[in-house]
This record gives C-alpha cells, structure tokens and sequence, in this order.
C-alpha cells in the first residue's frame, strides 16, 4: 500500500494457463496480470494450485496451454533457468536449499561469482554480508552451513538468494509459514524496499492479515481457477474473499471457550523441571483433562524441542513427565506412546508422513497392533476405519489408498491428526498445527482440537502465531531463549503484552 | 526431475487403471512388475530360438531354478534390508562361514550323537549371530551399513578360513544331503525352499505388522520414529533376518556341494544386491517388492544358462549381460508403476 | 615325480625340528638365510597347500626364516609384498606370481638389487627375472588327459568329449585347454562342450550344472581342478548321472580316494603338484648358502626345474596318494 | 534420531569452537578428519612397535604409498561421484579395458609411429567413453547408478577379455614405462602422480564452481535444478570424470606391471568406495572431503603393509580387518565435526 501501481501496461501477464497432471487438472485456465512496484497476492485454499501456478512462471513446470507476456512480448520461461534471466526470482514453498554448502555459497548456487571456474570466495563472502544485513540479519555468517540454521533462518538465506540476483518480479511462496511476527515484520520492511524500487512482488500466504497489511491487488484461485482478478485489496472485505476461495461462507474465528472450566479435572500431563541441556531448562506444566495448553515465543525459542523431549523424542537431561500420575521412562517415544501421548511434530513433510505409502497406512502407523492378529494385519479393518475417521475429519480427496503426497498441506495435516485420533491418545501434542493450510481447514482443525479437548483429551498447541494461541488455548506458556518467562488464563492476557513478553522477556510499560 | 516424471507416471498409470479393467487386473501383484516380466519372457524367447528344446526342456527348467534357489534366499532377506534403508555386503562371508562352521568335525560329531538337525541349527545359529553384530553396530553404534558389512564381510570370511584351515570340508553321508538335495513331488527341494523363503518373505512384506514397520523405518526413518516404532530395534531384526537367510542359504549350498568352504558364496552379495535393485526395489529405501526380487533373480540365471547352453564363452556373456541388465531396467521403468507388494 | 626325493607329505605335521643331517650334506645347518614369499589368495586348496607346503618345509630347517606375505588376486598389492622383500633385504623371494606377466618388472628390480628370484608355476615373461623357475607342466596336464581320453576311447570318433576348466583368464588355464585339444586331436577327437569355473567347490558345482543340462549325453570329462572337483562330483551326483568318464586335475588325496574306491564317475586323474613352493624354499636356501643339488653333477642350482604331469588311475593310485593335498 | 544427536552434538561443537582457539584450529582441513588422523596414526604406532624400523624406514612409507597410488586415483574420482549421489562400480572393469586397450599391438604400433604419449591417450580415451556412456545412461536413462556401472563392469571386463583374447599384454620397452614408473626427487612418479590429482581433486572440489555444484547435485538436485544448474549434464561430467580417473590408474598399473590384462584392478570397485566411505564422505550424496579419502586410502594400504612386515596370514588380517574399519569409523565419529572441505 506504499506505492501506487501507475504504469497501465502489467509487467507480467498470463493467461489461460491450463496445467494437467496425469489424473489432475491442476490449472483450468489461469488469468494473472501483474505491474511492476506492486504487491500481488494469491489467494486459495490448500490444492487450489497457487504453488503450480507460481512453478509455471518460475519455469519448473511448462503449461499446456494459454500464454505468458513478459514486458509486452510473450516469453518462454521454462527451464528455470530462462526464468532466472528474465530477472524472475522464486521463493520456494519447500525449502530450496542445499544443506551442506555454507550460506555464501548457497546464495550464489548457480549464478557463482568466478573466475574461470574458480570461486571468488571473498567478494562471495562480502556481498552475501551485504546482502543479509539489507534483509536485517547481520547475525548471519556466510561461512555457516546451510543445514544448522534454524528454518526461519534458512527462509532469510533464500530470500538473499532472490535477491542477489537482478530480478524484476520476486515471488514467495508461502513464506511467513516458518517466520514469526517479529519476522514477518522485517520481510514486509524488505518487501516495501524493493517495491519502491520497481520490482513486483507475488505474494502467497494463508494468513489474511498479512494480505491485508502488504497486498496491493488480490487474485483468488479456485480448483485450479480464477474466481476473482486485480482485486484492490482496500475495497475487498475479508468475508467476500473467504467466500470466493471457499465457495461458502466462514466464520474466520476460534471456537469458543467453554469459560471457567472446573479446576478439578483429573491432571492428566504433568512436567516437572523439565530441561534439555543447552537448550531449554526448568519447565513445569501441568494439563488437566480437557484443557488446552498453549506455548508461544519466538522461532528458536525451543518450544519444538520442549514439545518433542517430553515425548521422549528428546531425552531429557532434567526433570519429569507423568502421564496420569505415572511416570514415563525418559527417552523412549515407545513408552509416552503407550501412556496415551501422541505428536504432530512441526515439519509434516520431513517428520510426520510416510509420503509415498497410503493415506490409510499413514493413518494407522502408530496402532499397528489393535489391526494385527499374530502380527498379520487385517487391510480391511484398517481402509474401514482409515476411512471412518478421513470422513470425520473431512480429508479430500476421500480415497484412502491414495498416496499422502497427492494431498495438499491441510489434508496432510489431519491425515497426521487422524493418526492419534485412532490412537485415543489422552494427550495430544501439537506443533505448529495449522501451519501453511488454509482458512478453511485451519477453522476444521480448531474445532476439532476443541472439540477432543472436550472429550477430555489433554492438548498442548506451539504456535507462531499469537492470536491463534490466545483463541484457541485455555492458559498460555511465554517461553523465551529456553525458559518459561510467563505463564496465565488466555483470557488475561493480549497480544501485545505476548509480544512484549515475547521480545524482551517482560511487560514493557 | 527423476524422480518428479516417475511421479507423474505414476500418476498417470493410477488414472489409466481406474478407467481400464484390464489394466487393473494387470496392476495386481505380478502386473507391477510388467516390464521384468515382459523382460524375462524376451530372454526366455531368445533362450527357445537359440537352444531349442534344451532350453524349454522341464529339466533345464529345473536346473535354472536351481542355480538360483540359493542366491535366491539371499536376495529375498536382502529385500527386507534394502527395503528398511541399509544394505548388507557381508552375505557371502556369511554363507562361508555358516557353511564351513556346520561342516566342522565338532558339529558332525554332534550330527552323530543326535540328528543332522543339528547343523541346521549351527548353521542358522551362526547368520543370526552375524547378522545380529551387524544390525547392533548399524543401530546402536551407528556406524553406517557399507562400512560395517563390508568389516563383517572381511572378519567372517577370514574366522571362516580360520576354522576350516582353508580346507574344503566334506560332510560324511547322513540324512542331511539327502534331505537338502533330495526331490519333493519330482522337484528339488532347493527349490522348494527357496519357493518357500519367498512366499513367506512376501507375507511377512506385505501382511504383517513386521513388514508394514520395515517400509515405514526405510522410507522416513524420522516419521517412523515419531509414530512411536523403535527404529533402532527393528534394523537389528531386519540385519537378523538377513542373517537366517544366510544361514538357510548355506545350508543349501552345502547340500548341494556336499562341502562346507570359507569361499563358498564369494561375491553373493553383488548378485543379490543386483537382483533387487533390478527387481525395481529402491536402493535408498522404502520400496520394494519380492516378486520383482524373484523376477530379477530369475533374469540373472537364466541368462548364464542359455550363455552356456549356447557354448558362448563367459567374456561374450559379460559383454552382453551388461547390455541386457540395462535393457531390462529400462524396460521396467517404461512399464512399471509403482508398488509395495 | 616331483616329490621323489625324499618330500614327505605335506599334510603330517612333521615340521618343527630340524633334520638331523650327516656333516657335508645339504641339509646341514648353514647361515641364516631369510625368505620372502608371496603367493596368490589361498582361494582354493591347492592353493592352499602351495602356501602350507612352503611353511611346513621351511619349518623343516633351523636356518630358514620365512616372510609369508598374505595371499593376493591383486597384483598392485603383490608387488607390494615384494617392494616390501626388497627393502628388507631379504636373502631371495620365493614367488609363485598372480600373473606371470605383470609380477616381471618387479622381480627384475628385486634381481638388481642382488636379492635371488624363485619363480614358480606361473612364468615370468624374462628369464632375468628369475635366478631359478619352478614349473609344473600345464600344457602337459593337458596332454595326459588328453592321451589317457584317446586311449580310452580306443577309437570311437563320435565320443562326446567335454571340460570344465579353471578360472579361464589364466594362461596355465589357456595351456592345459591347448595341451587337451592337442592331444585329442591326434586321435580325432575334440571338446564338444567347455565351461569354466574358478577352481571352488561352488563354481565347480554351477558349472557342471549347467554343462550337464547343455549336454545330455557325455563320454568323457576333464576336469582341470579337483578343488572344483568336489562341487562338480555333487552336481553329477545330483543329477544321476554316470554314463561317463571322468578325468580330475591336480590330483588331491579325496580325488585319489575316490579313484582307489573305484565307484565314482572319477577314474583318474592328472597330477600338477602342489609341492612346487616347497621344492622353490629348498631351491632359495641352497642358492643362498651356495650350495648345489646333491643329486647333480653341477656345481649350481639349475636355472629351470620342470615337474612332471603323470596321470594317476586306480593301477598306480597307491604310489601317489600319500603326497597328495588335501583340499 | 542419528541426525539429532548430531545436530545436538554439532551445535554444541560449534559454540565450544568459538570459545577455544586451539579447537577452532583443529577444525579446518586436516581437523575436520581428525578421527581418520588418529586411527592412521595408530595404526602407524602399531606398526611402528611391532615391526620396528623395518616400517619407519622411509622407503617402507614409500612401498605404502606406491600401493596406495593406483586405487588412491580411482578414489578421488569416486569422491566425486559419491558425493554427487552416485556410485561407479565400474571402475576396475575401465581400469582393465583401458590396461588392455593401450597396450594392443595396434596402440603399440600407434606409439611406434609418434611417441608413447599416444598409449596416454588412448588409456584417458577408454575411460572417459565409458564414464560418458555411464553418465548418459544414468543420467537422461535414468537408470540407477548402482546397475548402470554394474551393467558396465560386465560388459568392460568382458570386451578387455574379448580385446585381449584373455593373454596379459606385455608391452615393449620405451619411454612409456621409465616415465610413469621412474622416479623424480627419489619418489616414484606414480606417488607423485597420486599427490598431483588428489591436489587437483581438493581444488576442483573446494574451490571452484565444478565442485561447488557437485555438493550441491548430490545435496539436493532440486534445489540445483531450481538454481539453473543442468543437473542431467553435471552428472555426465562425474562419470566422465571418474573414468578419466580410471584411465590415468591404468596407465600407472599398465607401467608398473608392464602389461596390460583384463584381470587388472579386480574389485577395485569396493576398495575405492571403502577408501571414500571411511573418508566420511555421505554415501547419499551431499557431502565429502578429498582429505578423508586420502587418508581413507591411507588407512588400508598402511594396514595391508604391517601387516605384510608382520608375517601375519590372510585369515587373521581379513579377521582384524574388519574390527579395525569399525573401530576407525567410530573414532572418526567421536571426533570428527561436520564439514564439507
Ligand atoms: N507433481 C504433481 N503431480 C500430480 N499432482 C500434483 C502435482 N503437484 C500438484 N499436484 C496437484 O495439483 C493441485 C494443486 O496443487 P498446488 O500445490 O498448486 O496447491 P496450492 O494451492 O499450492 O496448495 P497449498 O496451499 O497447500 O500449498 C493439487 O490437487 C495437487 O494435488
Ligand atoms: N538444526 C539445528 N542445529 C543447531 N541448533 C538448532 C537446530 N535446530 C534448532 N536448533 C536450536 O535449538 C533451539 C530451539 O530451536 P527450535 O527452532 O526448535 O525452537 P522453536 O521455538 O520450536 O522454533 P520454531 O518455531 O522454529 O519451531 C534454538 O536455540 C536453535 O538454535
Ligand atoms: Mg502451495
Ligand atoms: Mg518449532
């Protein structure tokens, strides 16, 4: 909303896209325009095909039918590389990074500074720093390695990327998914920046606020179709886009609380002076039935691994847990499983799916045995009550014998909810649950976290996002470098006194 | 982009068979395999041309299933281990050693004293054991599979020379040759057992909770960890399980040798490596089937019989083996979905 | 043969002390003399016995310390072991090479440097590589089995003649082939069916298998190794076979049992001694304490020692099979 | 869960070496194989006290070192494949072909006719084709490595066997033989040769682009191909690369043996990739240094010679051998950081 998108002529126009993968209409006619020095956001629920229509115009994929013009002229973008030259710059939604190179590195990754062949590793090194410190993150070595920066920061790396190169058109996609606030903030900062200078920027989030607080112009895509174009994002209300991305209407909310619930509830999870060397220390929490627990800090604060030791994921160099009043032995994810915890780790992709195995063998992973007679598995029992359960939790498409790859990000997700749904756990772990999925789904998955805290299932939530934690928990944690700095009912506190926590460890009057 | 165009494949395949019966039909179990089937009959064709009836004969047949009964048993615990992400090089040491540890005069004297039952024991016994130091030192040690089956390799082999003295040892006749060598309804019992391995190999993959657990370790080792199987645990059984099949397979060859050697089974491991990644089994992990195990067994031996059959000598059949294992391959990929059967 | 004198069997374990030797013989106790030796793997039991026999004879006197280098198929690494003689300055090399041919360049440094080269069976490509030449006769094996097939077939130009032979890129492989097709040519006959196996009990039973099934009927079959004897004596057995003649190789004490049985398909077989490294060790210590062979004129050790091929069968089995090894 | 600790462990490595100079020393280069350094050095003490000077003798290091020459070359090739998500099994099997190709009597007449440098070029010729078919079958057949050079190692021994007529090839005497197998400086050319590719080797690796994208194919070909790298003709280039490697080993093999045979670098194959694996290069692809496999070459050719000075047999070295891989391995993983020199 910085600048004004002036020039008549859009930098970028494509029209018609149709993209088919075998069985999969993936793009059915696809309208974008966008103008230089504007923010364009694209909008649609998990598998509409944003991510396709963004790899089609960062030439990954080359489309079946319709036209790209770039600059007036029509262009072909594919291979990525001919995008690369066109000055299109693409941030992909799955990390595009490799591991063990170090950040320098990873930032020229095919454009390499040399000469004759030969790496120019000091000028690398200088404007990789150059770089980075315009992104805001001078903390970032160009000398460390790739794969032991956090998520967030391998995000900030790939951004640089972007922009070491001369590009005309940045796209993201989806890239506030491992940022936090704080982060968001410091990328909308870049993102003004360039937008001032002339670049158009291709936006995609699932997060309305953000679309709000950046965007320019919003274009909506459907099942692969555009249902809305060049909407200015001033004159667009939040319930018109729900509706033409859903085709229904939402309430864009939390489920509500069932206020002051008895403090008498059984304790079902209890942590005592939990601590992982290094990492986090001395964290107690206590979680009666049907209470939901929320953890909130910043990216690195450690609430993954506080989540994951107390899973036994993790083996806990301080401290307890008990399930029920009984103690789990530490360091075994076996014996929290049979005390009845369950987790949705935070990365579906690398931790929670089997992504090439059936939704339903994915689903039942984890209660192998209740389908087993003498260790031979009864396939039937277990589609019946894969697909029981896919019908409960709305996944789509409804096949359970479909791979979970073919799913998009939502469905994923409740794919791994089913999992300990089937289980009965009576405490449920969940990290980053909603995160990359849509409006839609993320109102489902509140409901239904709701609705099994109701059933008096203990539930702890990490979230990024504070307003999800503050809708959706009963009591709220503020953890900060490793250490619970706060700890309060979800009604007594708001946003900014999180934030403030969050930041500085304090209430800043 | 492998990886991607297979997927699309794939893709395409799965729309295809749900509008086409036939196909369907064809996508079960040996459908899936189509092109080493398709590749297997091709040889078979130029194997009838080439040697007439002495290649259709029902003996010739027999004899091609015999030579690859052993590595067959091999090739099918190799199935599970690359399946489950690792890989065992340390197989025909194995073999060697199991070979030559039940031949000693110690477990012949034990034979004597109680039944040839015992040797089956000793032998069996034996892979286990190797295989249960592998799966601890991959599992526990984390120490990576190449680099520790490739030191059990080099340490079987050299306690095998050791005990047998490098002698060849020659088992005294008793029930054990004639069972392990004799006929069942006209056809070998090798055979059979190998016939054996594989169907239970092939319920235990694709039926069980073990064999369920074994793609889950292999494809997302991560997840199935996070699901709350004990991924450490079940790499030991699998190296375990490779081990017994070592064991039976020794057992076999010593039958059929009638001698127990420590260079019996020398480079089995390339053979059954081979046959499973031809059998479209994945070398990184996570799929595999154990009909396309059989299948690529099959492809190997009988490729060697009609080489010899045809009196070509062994430099002609390397020369063109390397060709028609890339054919094959090939073929496969062109006609295969994917599976887990 | 080439173990007339005096050799005792390899497999007792008579090694240990030495042999009390009248004044002025050969045998008495001299100087030290350190050997080196280096053989291919012992990937098979006449192999194995080349490497025990050397052992055992060394063993034998108190004045020989023998380097033994591990067995190995890889030339790289044999030239190894002999850089390795060579900078221990031993006083000769016993080397039975992996590949004549190869092993040549080396045993000419080792020869510059003054330290004297026994080579055995397989032959150096320069006769300077070598002070002395142990050989069995490969190219005679092949024409005794030959012989003693034309013999037995006693006419009969359709016999079926077939044979397994050893690992097939090895010369002495290449010879005994040749001396067999010589041979059988002189009576009309020749190989009808040939496989090759690598001189184990596995790939002796493999190939027989196979040759077995390619060839329904057979009247004579040379094998050239009783190391994959064994296997190939299952195979037969295996398939019920008995129509034929079977001649070995090598000639190991299970072969010449089964030829003094008499109830085996295996009625003779061809010797190549396994005793040639021992005979090399015997060789090295005598130059090296410059000393002669008692039982010639000359006042030198010889510069090639050839052993003799004969063919052992159920009449004169008894005279071999007490210096016969074990596989 | 192995990755965890690791990263654990990494991180915590990590802050100790900010905080301890000594430590941030020990990381760079050489330190990052700290774990192979001292297992080699070990290995040297044991030597050192079991066999006296007769090992410490400078012309015994060279003896080491001319044995490690020839598999050390092929290693570094294999360095690259391996970390670029491949694997050659091949390499033994170019190896001989070259061996043969260049010492016919139609190369040897060729060198007759010019000069020797022709026999160079043909050996170089022989291994870059089949490291070119090699690359082009896997990487636009996509066909798995892992039966691509298999398939290749058939088919090369097989035309070496067919070229040769199975005859090792002695080749006359020229300037060929006193060049590769003379000395310069008193250290055989073949050390010197060695040194010369394994330096080139770290350079292509570390500091040019070649190298750089090498890590990045092998880390993540998506994440390549997305930057605009041509994965599919990168790949062809590390077969090529390795087959030139390949080449040049012959040569050195061919001068030192002064012959050429198709029995030249058997199994090969597995000690290269033993030598890059206990390097601690990723057998997945991603990650490796030239430094490990240097020393990883190191490690065995110093192990095979003490225990040549040792009198030891095959059996006991083969028994040792083993536990000493795993051992070593071990070490290196308790010492060593992370790294991608
Ligand atoms: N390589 C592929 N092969 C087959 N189908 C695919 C492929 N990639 C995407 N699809 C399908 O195309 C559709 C669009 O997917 P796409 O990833 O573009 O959705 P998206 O809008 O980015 O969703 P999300 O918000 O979850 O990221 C989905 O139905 C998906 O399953
Ligand atoms: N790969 C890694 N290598 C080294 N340290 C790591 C790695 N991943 C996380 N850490 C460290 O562990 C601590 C917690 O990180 P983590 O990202 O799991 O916290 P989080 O609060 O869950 O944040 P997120 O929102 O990213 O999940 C941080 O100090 C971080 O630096
Ligand atoms: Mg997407
Ligand atoms: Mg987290």
């Amino acid at each position: 909303m910085t600048s004004t998108p002036g020039t008549a002529q859009p930098l970028l126009q494509m029209t018609g896209i149709v993209k088919q993968f075998p069985g999969v209409l993936a793009l059915g006619g696809v309208d974008l325009d966008v103008r230089a020095g504007e923010v364009h956001c694209l909008l649609g629920q998990n598998g509409a095909g944003k991510s396709t229509l963004i790899k089609v115009l960062s030439g990954v994929y080359e489309h079946d039918e319709g036209t790209v013009t770039w600059d007036g002229a029509e262009a072909s973008v594919s291979p990525p590389a001919k995008a690369i030259d066109l000055g299109i710059a693409t941030i992909y939604q799955e990390l595009d990074l490799v591991p063990h190179l170090d950040v320098a590195e990873n930032i020229f990754l095919g454009h390499e500074l040399s000469r004759g062949g030969f790496m120019q590793r000091s000028r690398a090194h200088r404007e990789a720093r150059e770089l980075l410190d315009r992104l805001g993150h001078p903390e970032i070595a160009p000398t460390r390695i790739v794969g032991d920066l956090s998520p967030a920061k391998q995000q900030i790396v790939s951004m640089a990327r972007a922009l070491s190169r001369d590009t005309r058109l940045l796209i993201l996609d989806e890239p506030s998914a491992v940022l936090d606030q704080e982060e968001v903030q410091n990328l909308f900062r870049v993102i003004r920046g360039l937008t001032a200078e002339g670049v158009a920027v291709v936006y995609i989030s699932h997060r309305l606020e953000e679309i709000r607080e950046i965007g320019d112009r919003i274009t909506v895509l459907k099942d692969g179709r555009t249902v809305g174009t060049g909407l200015a994002v001033a004159d667009t209300p939040t319930a018109e886009l729900i509706r033409l991305m859903t085709g229904r209407s939402i309430e864009y909310a939390f489920p509500p609380r069932v206020e002051a619930r008895p403090d008498r509830a059984d304790v079902v999870l209890e942590v005592r002076d939990l601590g992982l060397a290094g990492v986090f220390s001395g964290v107690d929490l206590t979680v009666r039935a049907g209470e939901i627990v929320g953890l909130t800090g910043l990216v690195g604060a450690g609430r993954s691994e506080i989540l994951e030791t107390l899973y036994g994921a993790r083996r806990a160099s301080t401290g307890t847990v008990s399930i029920d009043g009984r103690r789990v032995r530490r360091g075994s994810i076996g014996a929290a499983v049979r005390a009845g915890v369950g987790l949705c780790p935070e990365e579906r992709k690398s931790q929670g799916l089997l992504l090439d195995e059936s939704v339903y063998s994915n689903v039942t992973i984890a209660s192998l045995l209740r389908f087993a007679r003498f260790g031979f598995l009864d396939r039937g029992e277990e589609k019946r009550r894969a697909e029981e359960l896919a019908k409960r939790l709305d996944i789509r498409p409804a096949g359970v014998t479909r791979p979970a790859r073919n799913l998009s990000g939502g469905n994923q997700q409740k794919v791994v909810l089913a999992r300990w749904l089937l289980r009965e756990c009576r405490v449920l772990l969940l990290d980053e649950p909603t995160r990359g999925v849509d409006v839609g789904a993320r109102t489902e998955i509140y409901t239904l976290v709701r609705s099994l805290a109701d059933a008096g299932v203990a539930v702890v939530v990490v979230s990024s996002e504070i307003e999800e934690v503050l809708g959706l928990a009963d009591r709220v944690l503020v953890v900060r470098e490793g250490e619970v700095v706060h700890e309060s009912a979800a009604a007594a506190i708001d946003e900014a006194t999180v934030l403030d926590l969050v930041m500085e460890g304090k209430v800043v009057q | 982009m492998t990886q991607d165009s297979a997927r699309v494949e794939r893709a395409a395949l799965e729309t295809e068979r749900e509008a086409n019966p036939a196909l369907a039909l064809l996508s079960t179990s040996v459908g899936r395999n189509a092109g080493l089937v398709v590749a297997l009959l091709l040889i078979c064709v130029v194997g009838a041309v080439s040697a007439g009836d002495r290649f259709t004969s029902s003996d010739n047949a027999l004899t091609i299933l015999r030579l690859a009964a052993g590595v067959g048993v091999v090739s099918i615990g190799m199935t599970f281990v690359i399946i489950g992400g690792g890989i065992d090089l340390s197989v025909g040491a194995i073999v060697a050693l199991a070979s030559v540890w039940s031949t000693t005069v110690a477990t012949q004297q034990m034979v004597e004293d109680t039944h040839w039952i015992a040797m089956v024991g000793v032998a069996l016994l034996v892979g286990a054991g190797c295989g249960l130091v592998n799966g601890l030192v991959i599992a526990y040690g984390n120490v990576v599979a190449f680099i520790t089956t490739l030191a059990m390799l080099a340490s079987a082999r050299g306690l095998a020379e050791i005990i047998s003295d490098k002698k060849t040892q020659i088992i005294p006749r008793h029930g054990f040759a004639e069972f392990f060598n004799g006929d069942l309804l006209g056809v070998s019992v090798q055979i059979w057992l190998f016939a054996l391995v594989a169907a239970v190999g092939w319920i235990l993959l694709n039926r069980t909770t073990f064999g369920r657990r074994t793609v889950a370790v292999g494809g997302n080792p991560e997840a199935a960890r996070l699901a709350g199987i004990n991924v450490k645990r079940h790499t030991v059984y699998l190296y375990v399980l490779i081990g017994v099949c070592s064991g039976i397979a020794a057992l076999m060859l010593v039958a059929r040798t009638t001698t127990g050697s420590s260079t019996h089974g020398t480079l089995w491991e390339l053979d059954a490596i081979a046959a499973v990644v031809i059998g479209g089994t994945l070398l990184t992990g996570g799929r595999g089937t154990i009909v396309g195990t059989v299948l690529g067994v099959l492809i190997f031996s009988t490729l060697t019989n009609i080489f010899i059959l045809n009196n070509r000598s062994f430099s002609e059949q390397s020369l063109f083996k390397g060709a028609i294992i890339v054919a094959a391959v090939l073929l496969q990929q062109r006609l295969a979905s994917r599976s887990n059967t | 043969t080439s173990n007339s004198d005096g050799d005792d069997t390899s497999g007792n374990d008579s090694g240990g002390g030495a042999v009390a030797a009248p004044a002025g013989s050969n045998d008495e106790t001299g100087d030290t003399v350190v050997i080196g030796f280096s053989a291919p793997a012992a990937d098979h039991g006449w192999m194995g016995s080349i490497t025990e026999s050397a052992k055992n004879e060394a063993a034998k006197y108190d004045d020989i310390e023998l380097r033994v280098a591990e067995g190995t198929n890889d030339v790289a690494v044999q030239i190894s072991q002999v850089e390795t003689f060579i900078n221990d300055k031993v006083d000769a090399i016993v080397l039975l090479p992996f590949d004549g041919a190869a092993m040549t360049p080396i045993a000419l440094k080792a020869m510059a440097a003054g330290i004297p080269v026994i080579n055995v069976d397989r032959e150096f490509d320069d006769p300077n590589a070598a002070r002395v030449t142990v050989l069995g006769d490969n190219y005679g094996m092949g024409v005794s089995a030959g012989a003693y097939v034309c013999a037995e077939a006693d006419g009969n130009k359709d016999a079926i003649v077939a044979e397994i032979a050893g690992i097939d890129s090895l010369p002495l492989t290449q010879d005994r082939s040749q001396g067999f097709n010589d041979a059988l040519a002189e009576c009309g006959l020749d190989v009808d069916n040939r496989v090759a196996a690598d001189f184990t009990v596995e790939g002796g039973s493999d190939a027989a298998e196979q040759l077995l099934q390619a060839a329904p009927k057979i009247d004579f079959l040379w094998n050239h190794d009783d190391d994959q004897g064994v296997g190939v004596l299952a195979a037969i057995d295996n398939a019920g076979r008995d129509e034929f003649t079977m001649i070995g190789g090598a000639g190991s004490k299970n072969a010449m049992e089964l030829i003094k049985s008499g109830d085996s398909v295996l009625k003779a077989t061809v010797i190549y001694p396994s005793t040639q490294a021992a005979d090399g060790i015997r060789l090295a210590r005598l130059l090296v304490q410059q000393k002669a062979m008692s039982d010639l004129v000359e006042v030198e050790v010889p510069r090639v020692v050839q052993l003799y091929a004969p063919v052992v069968t159920a009449d004169n089995v008894d005279q071999y099979i007490d210096t016969a090894f074990e596989s």
